[in-house]
């Protein structure tokens, strides 16, 4: 952000920052309203992303979802949060008042604060930490409290188990998501996000994910577990609700509940701009190198942060459709499978992902004939991967093609695009 | 009733769980005593759909009763129709006609297949797993068209009458479902696909609160359950009745496929295996359905000659029994139903402890019960 | 003992690919449904013809009396499981003549079962395709099928037809009920109903 | 007075309210959870000694660890609600003088220390110093704290196991 503000010093006032006395108060100015603008941010992401995932569920279950506030339902988000607002905030007789008001803003609170450090485009970050990626685990912690003080607070049998779960879940799976990042930071040599970011490229073989095979295996492990302290499905126990009803907010209403699932939504886009800050390749836009983005001035500077936004968020979506589209594929894991998962799976293989990376890093200079060679490899095997994707989606398709024509009479192709 | 206590007793923690609960499938209570996440014991808690079925049969003429019995499982009422219609018909003496028994035969393979359709699809939801309960949801929606041109109606069918069943068979419907089959058959495997050999969904059903054959048979239960533990009784093969003899196809028994014989999965397993043979079965009835009444003649009203009569069927959830006692009046003196999922949730009891609260929910579902089967 | 680890190894990476390749084949299922054509159809208001037009003629819906047929029997009534339907024919004591002075069905009650129609000798009492009967009063469900002046039951005579109510315009008592059912020909347009449900 | 200054008397008075609260509160949960304003108070109070590395594992450490195992030893604990926190007062007038000793030995000491105050350089990242310390000159304790915590771990799970396990 201080590289942004002093650009918009010398841009409109033409006054260069590091004399001019009262460069302070732009400083704080510009403070409050990327605070503002990040709140702004994950207003505007998180309630249409709601509609998003209703409607996206809705297609993959053979249904349309909601399409009636508004055209085609897009101002559905809106409806839902009046809702929510006019509701009656009601608070268990039983339930200890002052830490069920807390709750809530303690769980929004640890998930607002990763905005600090997240990136959105070349210069677009409140604040560049130099601990970034630690700073992103420490901060996110406070929402395991937050979860505890819900869960205890309400009173509830099934908020509490929801409680517990969440807080042991968040907790074990911390270990193995901290591990698979710092891969990249073993490559970066940084724990900033945006020095990851600048490490590497535009190009998808210049990502983080494809420098070998222990950070593509890195990248899988790391979206595992962030899916799992976002605890959103195959993880969510602590909210099962064929489980637990709804786990550590089943006392809540109103307003307060709202604060969860915002808290859950945003979390979304936090996840995956972290994977795709670390993994890959963040804003870097393809052909333009970090630092001709530092080097350019005026108009080109502002169109080149616009551009790298753009690339940011079209990568960040994709994640985030994924993580949607597991949500709608997966079954929910029980309590003793998921730690299994996190200590037996996920914990060793980051170990091991880590240690070849270290090897990696130690043995194979960056640019030589087996670093490219690998690049191109690990590339290769990726998009392998999306063709064969694409090949299943296929056969599931074509499966079905003909049957249903004979049964209904209609083709069965109707693209994601047209809105039932 | 057992009554649930709040605070910790002898550090366990008693929950309610239900009677209004995602999971219990309709009314019922579990009195789960758990020691953390792990049950000690989940006791049902049943009667809060209790609606006296059997007392109103006693108030009611012979034929009225036959609605009464779609109410008696309402995800499987064809069987309860037909359980009935036979128990009445023993007991007078009545030839059913060839036509009416096939078309019997068709709705009861078509409604237990609907039946299934439910049955996996709530498991898989149980689990969390969204998406392939409305996909069958999907596939029993046609399933449902089907039976409202077949009788009328999309769930309290009241089809089957005392001599036959209550319309003739629609033009046209035959072709309609063997279309919908050829679609419906590669959906299993799409399905299979999606959530049966799915790891995380083998893991949570595998070795999960296995019943040995020896439990089951003790504990009388019977159906897709009693067949999950290996035991491969049928109604269908074992105690033939109606066209069953005349027809081809394989009793599936649970195999360990991956885990145990009689755990979860198999339970699961063998409702999607009985859904194929139901498939095959159907292929076989509508490629010629005989010429004839679809139902015999019977006086309007019926006076019922004195005696006792037990007739039962083979349901989507087990044995569906009639008991029935007549005194040569117009009325039953005394109905009794034996329903396959009343037994199911008493077995709930022994089974459950050591399971974990999250296997409760996957229990319940495998044992697929429904509420007002249990309760009637 | 290598052995044993070697199953344990091969067990632990086979869980590994397990889970890989069944959630990729899930995700493969679930993607292709984003390029099928939805079941749902949103009801009312796109459908494609009233869906009335669409139920089978055996559809039990809502009871329906054509007074013209009605022999005064009483069949429906005695075959009724929760005596629904209520039926007065009163006499005429000089003529002899006999006439519907009550014929009454209480649809909040009726379970559709349809045994009542099946018992009609003349098909006077008949099921229609009609089942949109939500209503604010619940006195508004009991259809009076003889609103005003008795109705001389009809008597069958040999080789004459009956004059039946022509098909599909129900009694007007049905009609009224179902008022509020949202129907296509009144938006030809296909607009969605202001308020966005059915008025 | 300048910004900085009132961010640090703010983050000084959410330690010591905290801290205080964590102290008098008559419901051991709610101490539980204050201590979460201690330790980012804390954690805050790093940061202005320049120490970024620190104050994020302090956070990480005692929030993300140590408060969320307290938390959970405490809610675990069977009738928590019953637990009478503040111990009965074993004689107020020696515990009274001892105070008042106390706070006049720190005042005293405060006032009598020569504190050298330096000028505080530009906030420089420690990250990759401290790294790099730890790795080549402190790198022997270092590893041998590690054996110590993996001790620890492994006596933790001999522990709690289970009977018939052993």
């Amino acid at each position: 952000m201080r590289q942004l503000a002093d650009a918009l010093l010398v841009t409109l006032l033409g006054v260069d920052p590091a004399t001019w006395p009262y460069a302070w108060v732009v400083y704080g100015a510009v403070m409050l309203a990327s605070a503002a603008l990040a709140m702004t941010f994950v207003a505007l992401f998180a309630g249409p992303v709601t509609v998003v995932e209703r409607r996206v569920a809705g297609r993959m279950m053979s249904r349309i979802g909601p399409n009636r506030v508004g055209p085609q339902g897009v101002i559905q988000w809106l409806a839902d949060g009046l809702k929510c607002f006019l509701k009656e905030d009601l608070i268990p007789d039983a339930a200890d008042r002052p830490l069920f008001r807390l709750a809530p803003y303690l769980v929004f609170g640890g998930m607002f604060g990763t905005f600090v450090v997240l990136p959105f485009g070349a210069h677009l970050v409140a604040a560049d930490l130099n601990v970034g990626v630690l700073y992103l685990f420490a901060i996110s912690s406070i929402v395991v409290v937050g979860i505890l003080a819900a869960g205890w607070s309400s009173n509830s049998k099934w908020g509490l188990f929801g409680a517990f779960r969440s807080a042991a879940q968040i907790i074990s799976y911390e270990v193995p998501s901290a591990l698979s990042a710092l891969t990249v930071v073993l490559f970066a040599g940084t724990l900033s996000l945006q020095g990851i970011i600048r490490e590497q490229g535009g190009m998808p073989w210049d990502w983080f994910v494809v420098r070998t095979p222990f950070t593509f295996a890195a990248f899988f492990l790391f979206f595992t577990s962030a899916l799992a302290e976002g605890n959103r499905t195959p993880f969510d126990l602590p909210e099962a609700e064929s489980e637990l009803v709804a786990g550590y907010h089943t006392e809540y209403s109103g307003m307060r509940f709202l604060f969860f699932l915002f808290a859950e939504w945003a979390n979304l886009w936090i996840m995956s701009a972290v994977a795709t800050a670390c993994f890959l390749g963040g804003w870097n836009i393809p052909g333009v190198s970090p630092a001709t983005i530092d080097s350019a001035t005026g108009l080109s500077f502002w169109g080149l942060q616009l551009l790298s936004f753009i690339v940011f968020a079209a990568k960040t979506s994709a994640l985030v459709f994924i993580v949607i589209q597991l949500r709608w594929t997966l079954p929910r894991l029980r309590i003793d499978q998921l730690l299994e998962m996190c200590w037996k799976y996920l914990v060793p293989l980051s170990f091991a992902c880590l240690l070849g990376v270290m090897i990696w890093a130690w043995g194979v200079t960056v640019g030589s004939l087996v670093d490219l060679g690998m690049r191109l490899v690990m590339t290769c095997v990726g998009a392998g991967i999306a063709f064969h994707y694409a090949r299943r989606v296929r056969f599931n398709y074509m499966a079905d093609r003909d049957n249903y024509l004979k049964m209904t009479g209609k083709e069965l192709w109707y693209p994601p695009y047209r809105l039932p | 009733m057992l009554e649930p206590k709040a605070v910790p007793i002898d550090g366990m923690l008693r929950i309610n769980m239900g009677p209004q609960h995602p999971a219990t499938h309709g009314v019922i209570s579990f009195i789960v005593e758990t020691d953390g996440e792990v049950m000690r014991k989940a006791t049902a808690d049943v009667g809060f759909l209790h609606r006296g079925v059997e007392k109103m049969a006693e108030i009611t003429s012979y034929p009225g009763f036959m609605p009464y019995t779609d109410r008696v499982d309402y995800l499987a009422s064809m069987f309860a129709n037909h359980g009935y219609a036979m128990a009445v018909e023993k007991l007078l003496g009545v030839e059913v006609p060839k036509k009416a028994e096939w078309l019997r035969v068709i709705a009861d393979e078509l409604n237990r297949i609907a039946s299934h359709l439910v049955a996996t699809g709530t498991m898989a939801m149980d689990l969390g797993a969204f998406t392939p309960f409305t996909h069958w949801i999907r596939e029993r929606e046609s399933i449902n068209d089907f039976m409202e041109h077949i009788c009328g109606a999309r769930l309290t069918y009241n089809y089957m009458r005392v001599g036959g069943v209550c319309a003739d068979w629609p033009v046209g419907l035959s072709e309609k479902i063997l279309v919908w089959l050829d679609h419906f058959e590669p959906i299993i495997e799409e399905f299979n696909r999606l959530i049966t050999g799915n790891e995380i969904f083998i893991r949570r059903l595998a070795n999960v609160a296995v019943i040995p054959a020896e439990l089951a048979i003790d504990w009388a239960l019977s159906g897709p359950n009693l067949r999950a533990s290996g035991v491969p009784f049928d109604l269908r093969r074992s105690e033939p009745y109606s066209i069953y003899p005349e027809l081809q196809f394989d009793v599936p028994v649970g195999q360990g496929t991956q885990g145990t014989v009689g755990d979860s999965y198999d339970r699961f397993w063998v409702r999607i295996l009985e859904m194929r043979e139901s498939c095959r079965i159907l292929r076989q009835l509508l490629a010629g359905i005989p010429e004839g009444d679809f139902k015999a003649k019977v006086a309007r009203t019926l006076k019922v000659p004195a005696g006792e009569v037990y007739s039962k069927v083979e349901s989507a959830r087990g044995e569906i029994g009639y008991f029935l006692v007549a005194d040569g009046s117009d009325r039953p003196v005394r109905v009794k139903i034996r329903t396959g999922s009343f037994t199911a949730v008493a077995l709930i009891e022994p089974i459950s402890p050591g399971l974990m609260l999250a296997d409760l929910v996957a229990v319940i579902g495998s044992l697929d019960i429904v509420a007002p089967e249990i309760d009637r | 003992m290598v052995s044993t680890v070697q199953t344990a190894v091969g067990q632990y990476l086979r869980n590994i690919s397990n889970a890989v390749f069944s959630t990729f084949e899930g995700m493969a299922v679930t993607m292709s449904w984003m390029f099928r054509r939805p079941m749902t159809i949103q009801y009312p208001d796109k459908i494609e013809k009233p869906i009335e037009e669409t139920l089978p003629d055996c559809y039990r819906g809502i009871l329906e009396v054509d007074t013209g047929v009605c022999t005064g029997c009483t069949a429906c009534m005695k075959a009724c499981p929760i005596q629904c339907i209520r039926i007065e024919v009163g006499k005429n004591a000089e003529t002899a003549e006999r006439f519907l002075q009550r014929f009454d069905i209480y649809v909040a009650r009726c379970m559709f079962c349809g045994l009542c129609s099946e018992a009609c000798p003349t098909g006077a009492i008949h099921h229609t395709s009609h089942f949109e009967i939500a209503n604010d009063k619940l006195d508004n469900l009991l259809l009076h099928y003889v609103p005003g002046e008795p109705i001389p039951v009809y008597k069958p005579k040999k080789d004459v037809e009956p004059v039946r109510q022509p098909k599909g315009q129900p009694y007007l008592a049905v009609r009224a009920l179902c008022a509020h059912a949202w129907r296509k020909e009144d938006h030809p347009d296909g607009s969605a109903p202001a308020g966005g449900g059915p008025k | 007075m300048s910004i900085a200054d009132i961010l640090f008397y703010c983050l000084a008075l959410l330690t010591v309210g905290s801290a205080a609260w964590v102290a008098f509160s008559r419901n051991i949960v709610h101490s539980a959870f204050a201590l979460l304003g201690t330790f980012f108070g804390v954690a805050g109070l790093y940061v202005f000694l320049s120490a970024d590395f620190l104050a994020v594992v302090q956070a990480l450490v005692y929030v993300g660890g140590i408060l969320v195992l307290i938390l959970f030893a405490v809610m675990l604990t069977g009738r928590i609600g019953d637990v009478q926190v503040t111990n009965r007062s074993a004689g107020l007038v020696p515990g009274l003088l001892l105070l008042v000793m106390m706070v006049a030995l720190l005042a005293g000491l405060a006032v009598n220390t020569p504190w050298p105050v330096s000028v505080p350089g530009p906030a420089s990242p420690t990250t990759a110093a401290m790294g790099d310390a730890l790795l080549s000159e402190y790198v022997l304790p270092f590893e041998v704290i590690s054996v110590l915590l993996i001790a620890a771990l492994i006596g933790a799970v001999t522990l709690v196991r289970k009977e018939e396990d052993r």
